[in-house]
């Protein structure tokens, strides 16, 4: 797309959004609140469900293009021994997310460069094209967030077919992005004008890079041998928390599930952190220890992902260090790398 | 020690004798007999009878000595039965029988020395006033309870001041010695002994402590019955030691666990008879002349009680009429068992028989619901019965037994006439049900095999594997599995010797292969397994590095002893270890089975 | 916080003396930096790191979950900071042979609870004051009488309701389980070096989180933890699906405590439930 | 080393839905207790024509039900009509193989990865190194040489397993041993020969230094458990051959085949595709995770 | 027809799937018997033989559940008669702890029974397997596992 189109909205855009594109039968996954408290995108039929302030969503996007568990293949053996492949994919609905943050959206960039990397991930990508993402810039960041360290912004636009600017409940400027972005404007009608000529986005939020990945980078060129990687490991659980919850985090297992004569292949999450993920059957394991693990995660992201895409796997949502049960704190690993 | 051994002649033959025995010691090795009354062997001897003298001839003082008292001396000549031996015991002889003219034993030498009627004043004693009874208590039973008292003509053996002897433990030794049985301690004693009843007679008749327990018994040799032994109760007696010349008796010596490792078990635990006495209306236990089927076995039996003669219990008159009831408990739902004794028809065939060799005139009557006689000749044996008219056979039940004058009647259903039938008999013969041994189900539960519902042991496969149990190495023979008669015990009997011996032939046992293996990669040792197997076959397994230091103890499952339950394999959380054939891959393939 | 403050120096001032004295090659216990909401387990190798220890009710974790890693077992002896809570723990440990009691030095807080609000489990905490340590700091504690009813309250509260309500309770809990595995990795008692999800031959529980294999690896959870469990309720606190997993295994706990008069973790040598039986055990419901 | 930066937008994206092609087993050959070869054709007609693959790649093979487990293509490129995979029954799926009959039909994806460098080799000498079941991608490329023998040099084999029992392609292994324009030696583990072994006796690197084979212009292509590799380039880097000039194939555990499931790779290298194939001077620069 | 009659008609048609792990010594031999004295029993029951009912792991049942079973049945020997001595006494520990937690989950512990049946006790088995066949009849399809997969993730 050549140059930014720019719309304006009313503070109650959202939950006109919703409303609009649930009435045209098109799916919507809106921010909700669940019982526990928690913020998170799901799938909404009304704008009543939808909740308005919040500083980023429990869940980051790539559970909606790589599920935590999904059906690759259907089989079925006959009496004669012979097999019956399926499902016949069903075309995919038109979905819609509205909502998410500039960060989460960005890291749909990682996911695409490793699913369409030579080989185009079938069912990913069908996911990936149905869907538009409408994101929201963010104007607080929490005391976690560190996009601005790894190459993002709070109002980054990076994979968001809309960016929308100035909050969920207030009068809104939409930067409108691609194709899809066009078509969904076209979608909500009225409820949108285009903004006056010569409008300017907001200044952009500040927030203080809090590390440098190059620095970082070098260090990790030359330290995969480290004390650093045991005594910064010692706390770690070897749990999955810390991937699960990442956006750009994409490893996956296959397993069959079958019963006597059908069943299926599934597709379902899988994480570095687990001790049996690189055991090879012969009972030789590549990755022994938590240290190694640990290693890997940190190498993966900002080594490995920036020498072959070019770019490092992290948005700096600080998902993992909110959530991982024992304090391991990827930021505070980070600055420890990059002050040695 | 060194022996010193001492030769004398007794009646011109040479003989050897060690220092410190008696002539009497001397001349029993060269078989020469010298009468004895005072001595028994267990006894220190007194040489008060003089019924023993012997003369002496040579080597010393000429002169008629006891025998039994009298040592050997080197170059000692003896003669046992010379004339002027025979004048002395004649002598003698005739004093005791004036003495004890009612002791056998005098009368029967008296007779032998050719004494005659004595002029002396009678008295009618049969104590000789020998002594042994009195030696025998103080000396060896060390309890004193009887003396010589008064003097003279008034001398008698007694207890002090012929009180009832509370010091008398009434163990019988001075009866047992006593030459004329003169003495019975049941006469004074405060405490007497209990009878002990004989088991194998089914009480019929008693025994003492020390006893053979049946005829056949094997080994055939004496046991002694501590609860009834009074060298076990009061530490007194100890007279079958002091009498055993094999020196077999030791009191010392305890009961022994004795722990065989062995390759095979057959049990043959065998039956017992149904407790008739559940049934009142029969009688049994009540009236004395109702007996159950054993007991009238042991009855007939020339070995029994009253060596093959039958008496009736209550007054020991011969029963002219006898009615034998068949199925006491058997095939009775209510109170009984459901299941036929199979074998109490053939055995009261066989006792109206036996009966009738007793008893010519007998008249026998036998109640039945059903003469099974399945088996070869049983039939033919039972037709016998019937034809020869050995019994009265009547198919019913009896409702009733009850004495009526000196009687019983007996009173039942003749279902084939269709009344009511009362015989008068003089004794009435139950044949009660078959059950397994009591304890047999403790037993069973050590062995790890299993019973029925009434208790009889199972077989693995009831066609197919008959005598083995579903343990391997435990075999099973005769009534302890279902009731049966000699034939098929011993049939069954012979089937499981040979599989146990089939068993321990080989060098190397081959055994199911259902153990349990452990993974040891994913094995925690925890050690969990240990707690729960039943067997002990899980151990500690070290394992080492190079350098032999220790880096994990891990469970390890000892082949011989798994015997592959898989309670182990359960609690493994880790699901460490697999019993092979069982394997979770194979349970699971099982499992998905069913969804097909 | 006075009273915490106290505690984190005499518990400083014993690490830094087993330190010193070469007891122990570490000491396991809390630290924590400003605006954490938790204290974070920390690994102190020399005396003079012992500044970095902490003790206040922010110390939820049970470090006792680090007890059986190779990678600590390799510095040597090991100190470990241990609540009342967490000994249970130990306990079951040394029970298990997973550690030996000559190679952990355990130090006690006498702790009065965590959490702020306090954690439900602390309220019926029945040891305040860790028996059995070899160091123990902090002042005694009056230890309130704890009724048997009061255990088991969250069990109980979902035991109240129907069965169609359970599942249905259960069916939107479970659902959500991204199986990530917190749970098991933050147990102490989950140490095995292959769990059973992990083994392939069988499956017996499916590896996809959806809500059969959820179901099926809670379940064995659940039943792998009876008669082990201590309560810590780290697992609860880690899930970051918020599924109430104490409620789980506190019916179990409930379970062999009414069943067998069983209680996990209150003595190194007892027997656990499933590794022993009685013959008096109920037969109820039994055909 | 050269890292490739895959650009997405340049090249032709080949669609994967990760739906297998059916194959049918046509032959199971027993090679050793746990090791079974598997010959495979397609089910489908235009499937077997358009299928193409290099020396050294893999593929995904699978028994439904079961799962996917990865392979080596073991029969050579040459001989079009089948594809062939040797099997040594390790875990799931390889067990389940190990159940399947001659008829049945199992899964196939691939092929995948790169392959042994056949241009580079053309005019040298060929020094192929294997281990245990470690001959499969070997047998693969010595089969593809074989068959284009004029291309080549002189041709080594040194084979070698634990015991005679583990041997795999018995039948193979004496007919490259009677051919004329093939240099073999087999050997076995001490311990491991019988009575009738005529072969050699000893580990393959020790064998190695004994054959003397001369580096000029060799290329040396080795395959088999890592610590056999290892020692085999200490031996190699000893009788002066140039690990430039030396390749091997590594097995790290892989789900998808193509770069997505992310757990094969080492340091920036993924298995599935940059390798299997390496050369060896490269993977002594990797970081040692394989 | 009406929809209830349809229901019921179409219930009495289905039969349900009973699997039954059977300790090898007492119930299987129990279940042997009845099939030697020609006891009958309703063909719903599908057996797997076990070592011994301590064999049977809580995980066969929910398998055996989450592969279509309508009911499970486990059975061995009587308390004391364990071929294994206490074989027995470990399962009924384990198992009725299970259903006990099967139950807190709100799954039907109808579902799932536990019985001692003894080598001897054949008209036992013939009549609690009549027993339960027609519980499980009664009861109707489990749906419980069967519509586990309907909520799945996305
Ligand atoms: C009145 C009567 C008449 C009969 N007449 C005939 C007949 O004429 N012909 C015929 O064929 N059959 C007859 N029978 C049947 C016959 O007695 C049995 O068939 C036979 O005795 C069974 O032999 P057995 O060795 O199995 O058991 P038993 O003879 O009962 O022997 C079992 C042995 O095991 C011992 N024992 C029990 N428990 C234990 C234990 N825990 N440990 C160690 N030892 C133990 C017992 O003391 C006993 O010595 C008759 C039975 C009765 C009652
Ligand atoms: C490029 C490539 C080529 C290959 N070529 C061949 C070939 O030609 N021939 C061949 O036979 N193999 C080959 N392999 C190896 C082969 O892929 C594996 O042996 C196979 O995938 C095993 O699959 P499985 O399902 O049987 O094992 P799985 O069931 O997946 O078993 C392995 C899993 O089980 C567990 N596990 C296994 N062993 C242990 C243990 N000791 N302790 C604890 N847990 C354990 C682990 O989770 C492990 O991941 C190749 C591998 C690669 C990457
Ligand atoms: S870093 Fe934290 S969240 Fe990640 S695996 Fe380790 S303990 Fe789990
Ligand atoms: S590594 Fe952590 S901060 Fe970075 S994207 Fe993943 S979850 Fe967010
Ligand atoms: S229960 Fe399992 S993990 Fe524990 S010692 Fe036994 S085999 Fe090993
Ligand atoms: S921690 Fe929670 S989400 Fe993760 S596996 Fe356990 S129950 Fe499931
Ligand atoms: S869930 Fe069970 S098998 Fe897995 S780690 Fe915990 S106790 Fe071990
Ligand atoms: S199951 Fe949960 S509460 Fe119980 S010991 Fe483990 S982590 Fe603690």
């Amino acid at each position: 797309m050549g140059e930014q189109k720019l719309y304006q909205a009313s503070a109650n855009w959202l939950k006109s959004a919703v409303d609009a594109l649930c009435a045209a039968g098109i799916e919507v996954l809106a921010p909700t609140q669940s019982e526990s408290g928690k913020v998170d995108l799901a799938r909404v039929t009304s704008s009543e469900q939808v909740i308005q302030s919040y500083p980023n969503t429990a869940f980051p996007l790539k559970r909606l293009f790589l599920p935590m568990s999904e059906v690759l293949l259907e089989y079925e053996k006959g009496e004669e021994g012979d097999v019956e492949l399926g499902p016949k994919s069903a075309p995919a609905k038109e979905l819609v997310i509205l909502g998410c943050r500039p960060c989460d959206a960005a890291a749909l960039e990682m996911l695409d460069k490793v699913f369409q990397w030579d080989y185009s991930d079938v069912p990913y990508q069908e996911k990936r094209d149905r869907t538009t993402v409408v994101s929201l810039a963010c104007s607080e960041p929490s005391p976690e967030c560190f996009c601005t360290s790894v190459g993002g912004s709070p109002q980054g636009s990076e994979q968001s077919d809309v960016l929308v600017f100035g909050g969920a409940n207030s009068a809104a400027l939409m930067q409108i992005n691609t194709a899809k972005g066009e078509k969904f404007i076209e979608r909500l009608a009225d409820t949108v004008t285009p903004a006056p000529e010569g409008t300017k986005l907001p200044e952009p939020t500040e927030l203080e890079q809090k590390f440098d990945p190059q620095k970082v980078k070098g260090w990790l060129d030359e330290n995969f041998e480290s004390n650093f990687w045991v005594e910064n490991s010692l706390g770690c659980l070897g749990c999955g928390t810390c991937s699960y919850l990442c956006p750009t985090c994409h490893c996956f297992d296959i397993v069959d599930e079958a019963s006597w004569n059908r069943g299926q292949r599934r597709r379902n999450w899988d994480c570095c952190s687990f001790a049996l993920f690189t055991l090879h059957a012969s009972g030789h394991n590549p990755r022994p220890d938590q240290a190694a693990r640990y290693r890997q995660r940190l190498m993966h992201k900002f080594k490995v992902f920036p020498e072959r895409f070019g770019r490092v796997a992290c948005v700096g949502c600080g998902r993992c260090l909110k959530n991982c049960a024992v304090g391991q704190n990827l930021l505070a690993d980070l600055a420890d790398i990059e002050s040695r | 020690m060194t022996e010193e051994t001492i030769k004398l002649t007794i009646d011109n033959q040479e003989v050897e004798a060690e220092a410190g025995q008696t002539i009497l010691d001397a001349a029993k090795t060269l078989g020469i007999e010298i009468p004895t009354l005072c001595y028994h062997p267990a006894v220190p001897s007194a040489g008060a009878c003089r019924i023993c003298v012997v003369e002496i001839t040579a080597g010393a003082r000429g002169a008629l000595v006891p025998a039994c008292a009298y040592p050997v001396q080197e170059g000692l000549g003896i003669q046992s039965n010379s004339e002027r031996v025979r004048q002395s015991r004649k002598m003698t002889l005739q004093l005791l029988l004036a003495r004890s003219p009612g002791a056998k034993i005098i009368r029967e030498m008296a007779k032998e020395y050719g004494c005659e009627e004595l002029r002396l004043e009678r008295k009618d004693d049969d104590c000789i006033m020998c002594g042994l009874c009195v030696r025998v208590c103080q000396q060896i039973i060390g309890t004193a309870a009887v003396c010589f008292a008064g003097r003279g003509p008034d001398r008698e053996v007694s207890t002090p001041y012929k009180l009832l002897s509370d010091v008398c433990i009434g163990c019988g030794a001075c009866a047992f010695v006593c030459p004329t049985e003169a003495i019975d301690p049941a006469e004074f004693c405060s405490n007497p002994l209990e009878k002990i009843a004989n088991e194998f007679n089914c009480g019929l008749d008693n025994r003492t402590p020390v006893h053979i327990p049946f005829p056949q018994a094997v080994p055939n040799k004496p046991v002694i019955d501590r609860e009834n032994c009074i060298r076990f109760q009061t530490g007194g007696c100890g007279a079958c030691q002091s009498v055993c010349p094999a020196e077999a008796i030791d009191y010392d010596m305890e009961d022994k666990t004795v722990q065989e490792d062995v390759g095979a078990i057959i049990v043959a635990t065998g039956y017992k008879l149904f407790d008739t006495e559940v049934f009142e209306e029969y009688g049994y236990g009540r009236y004395p002349d109702v007996v159950t089927s054993l007991e009238f076995e042991r009855m007939v039996s020339a070995s029994g009680p009253t060596d093959g003669q039958l008496y009736r219990p209550s007054d020991g008159k011969e029963p002219k009429t006898i009615v034998f009831l068949q199925c006491i408990g058997s095939r009775r739902e209510k109170g009984g068992v459901p299941y036929c004794s199979k074998i109490c028809c053939m055995y009261t065939a066989k006792h109206t028989i036996l009966y009738k060799h007793k008893v010519h005139d007998g008249q026998a009557f036998v109640f039945y619901m059903d003469v099974r006689s399945g088996g070869k000749n049983y039939e033919q044996f039972v037709r016998r019965v019937l034809t020869e008219k050995m019994a009265t056979y009547l198919r019913g039940r009896v409702s009733k037994v009850f004495p009526r004058n000196g009687q019983l009647v007996v009173r039942g259903a003749d279902t084939l006439s269709g009344g009511q039938v009362e015989i008068t008999a003089d004794m009435v013969v139950l044949a009660p049900a078959i059950q397994p041994s009591p304890g047999v189900q403790d037993l069973a539960q050590k062995l790890r095999i299993g019973y029925d519902q009434h208790g009889f042991l199972l077989e693995a496969h009831p066609k197919l594997r008959p005598v083995e149990t579903n343990t391997a190495g435990v075999f099973l023979a005769g009534a302890c599995h279902s009731p049966q008669d000699i034939p098929d015990c011993v049939a069954q009997a012979s089937a499981a010797a040979s599989k146990a011996l089939g068993l321990v032939s080989h060098k190397q046992l081959t055994r199911e292969p259902t153990i349990g293996v452990v993974n040891e990669l994913s094995c925690n040792g925890c050690f969990e397994c240990e707690n729960v197997c039943a067997y002990g076959a899980i151990e500690h397994k070290e394992l080492r590095d190079r350098e032999g230091d220790l880096t994990a103890t891990l469970a390890h499952i000892n082949e011989g002893l798994c015997q592959g339950c898989g309670a182990c394999a359960v609690t493994c959380r880790s699901k460490s270890i697999e019993v092979q054939g069982y394997r979770d891959d194979q349970m699971f393939a099982a499992i998905n089975a069913i969804s097909r | 916080m006075s009273a915490n403050g106290t505690i984190t120096q005499t518990l400083r001032e014993a690490a830094a003396q087993v330190l010193s004295e070469e007891k122990v090659g570490v000491v396991i216990g809390y630290g924590r930096d400003d605006g954490q909401e938790f204290s974070t387990p920390v690994f102190l190798r020399k005396a003079e790191e012992v500044k970095r220890l902490v003790f206040d009710d922010l110390c939820f974790g049970n470090l006792a979950v680090y007890l059986p890693r190779p990678e600590i077992r390799k510095m040597g002896k090991t100190g470990i900071v241990v609540k009342g809570c967490d000994l249970r723990a130990v306990n079951v440990l040394l029970r298990e042979n997973v550690i030996k009691r000559e190679d952990v030095l355990l130090i006690g807080v006498r702790c009065g609870g965590v959490g702020q609000p306090q954690l439900p489990k602390c309220s019926v905490c029945e040891l305040h004051d860790p028996g059995g340590c070899d160091v123990v700091v902090g002042e005694a504690i009056e230890q309130q009488e704890v009724k048997a009813e009061q255990r088991y309250t969250e069990a109980g509260k979902i035991e109240a309701k129907p069965a169609e309500h359970r599942w249905e309770f259960w069916q939107k809990q479970l659902s959500k389980c991204i199986r990530c595995y917190a749970c098991r990795q933050v147990c102490p008692l989950c140490y095995c070096k292959r769990c059973i999800i992990e083994k392939s031959t069988p499956q017996w529980v499916q590896t996809s989180p959806h809500l059969r294999g959820n179901l099926a690896w809670n379940v064995t959870r659940a039943l792998h933890l009876t008669g082990r469990c201590v309560g810590c309720g780290e697992c609860e606190r880690v899930c970051p699906m918020d599924i109430p997993l104490g409620a789980i295994n506190q019916k179990m706990a409930k379970v062999v405590d009414e069943r067998f008069g069983f209680r996990s973790g209150f003595s190194a040598q007892e027997e656990a439930p499933f590794t022993t039986f009685s013959t008096e055990d109920s037969e109820e419901g039994i055909l | 080393m050269a890292t490739k930066n895959t650009s997405t937008a340049d090249q032709a994206l080949i669609p994967l839905d990760y739906k297998p092609s059916k194959m049918r087993i046509e032959r199971i050959t027993e090679e050793t207790s746990d090791t079974k070869t598997f010959r495979l054709n397609f089910c489908d007609a235009d499937e077997a024509q358009r299928f193409e693959f290099r020396a050294g790649q893999f593929g995904l093979y699978s028994v439904f039900g079961a799962g996917e487990a990865t392979f080596c293509i073991a029969s050579s490129p040459t001989r079009k009509e089948y594809i062939e995979c040797s099997v040594k029954r390790m875990g799931k799926v390889t067990a389940e193989l190990h159940q399947c009959n001659e008829g049945d039909i199992i899964g196939f994806r691939g092929p995948y990865g790169n392959s042994f460098p056949m241009e580079q080799m053309e005019g040298k000498n060929l020094l192929f190194i294997g281990g245990g079941i470690g001959l499969a991608p070997l047998r693969s490329l010595i089969w593809n040489c074989l068959d284009l023998r004029e291309q080549f040099a002189e041709m080594t084999i040194l084979y070698g397993a634990r015991t005679e029992a583990d041997l795999v392609y018995k039948e193979e292994l004496k007919t490259w041993q009677q051919m004329q324009d093939v240099r073999t030696a087999y050997t076995v583990d001490p311990g491991g020969e019988t009575p009738e072994w005529k072969g050699e006796v000893g580990f393959v690197p020790q064998i190695l230094e004994k054959m003397k084979p001369s580096p000029k212009n060799t290329i040396v292509i080795t395959c088999g458990p890592p610590i056999m590799i290892k020692f085999v380039l200490v031996s190699l880097t000893g009788l002066d051959f140039s690990l430039e000039s030396a390749y091997t194939t590594l097995e790290n555990r892989m789900k998808c085949g193509v770069g997505k499931c992310g757990r094969c790779n080492v340091g920036n290298q993924y298995v599935c595709k940059d390798g299997p194939v390496f050369r060896c001077s490269d993977l002594q620069n990797l970081p040692q995770e394989f | 027809m009406s929809e209830e009659k349809q229901n019921q008609s179409e219930k009495s048609q289905w039969q349900p799937r009973i699997v039954a792990f059977l300790c090898n010594w007492c119930s299987y031999a129990g279940a042997d018997l009845a099939g030697m004295s020609r006891r009958g029993y309703p063909a719903a029951i599908k057996v797997i033989r076990v070592p011994c009912s301590g064999k049977v792991d809580p995980m066969f049942v929910l398998k055996s559940f989450e592969r279509g079973a309508d009911m499970v049945l486990v059975s061995g020997c009587h308390p004391g008669d364990c071929h294994y001595t206490s074989g027995n006494y470990h399962a009924r520990r384990k198992l009725l702890a299970f259903r006990e937690l099967l139950d807190f989950f709100g799954i039907d512990q109808r579902r799932f029974k536990i019985s001692w049946v003894s080598a001897a006790e054949g008209a036992k088995w013939s009549s609690l397997v009549k027993e339960i066949t027609a519980e499980a009849q009664a009861l109707g399809p489990f749906k419980t596992f069967a519509t586990m997969l309907q909520g799945e993730p996305s």
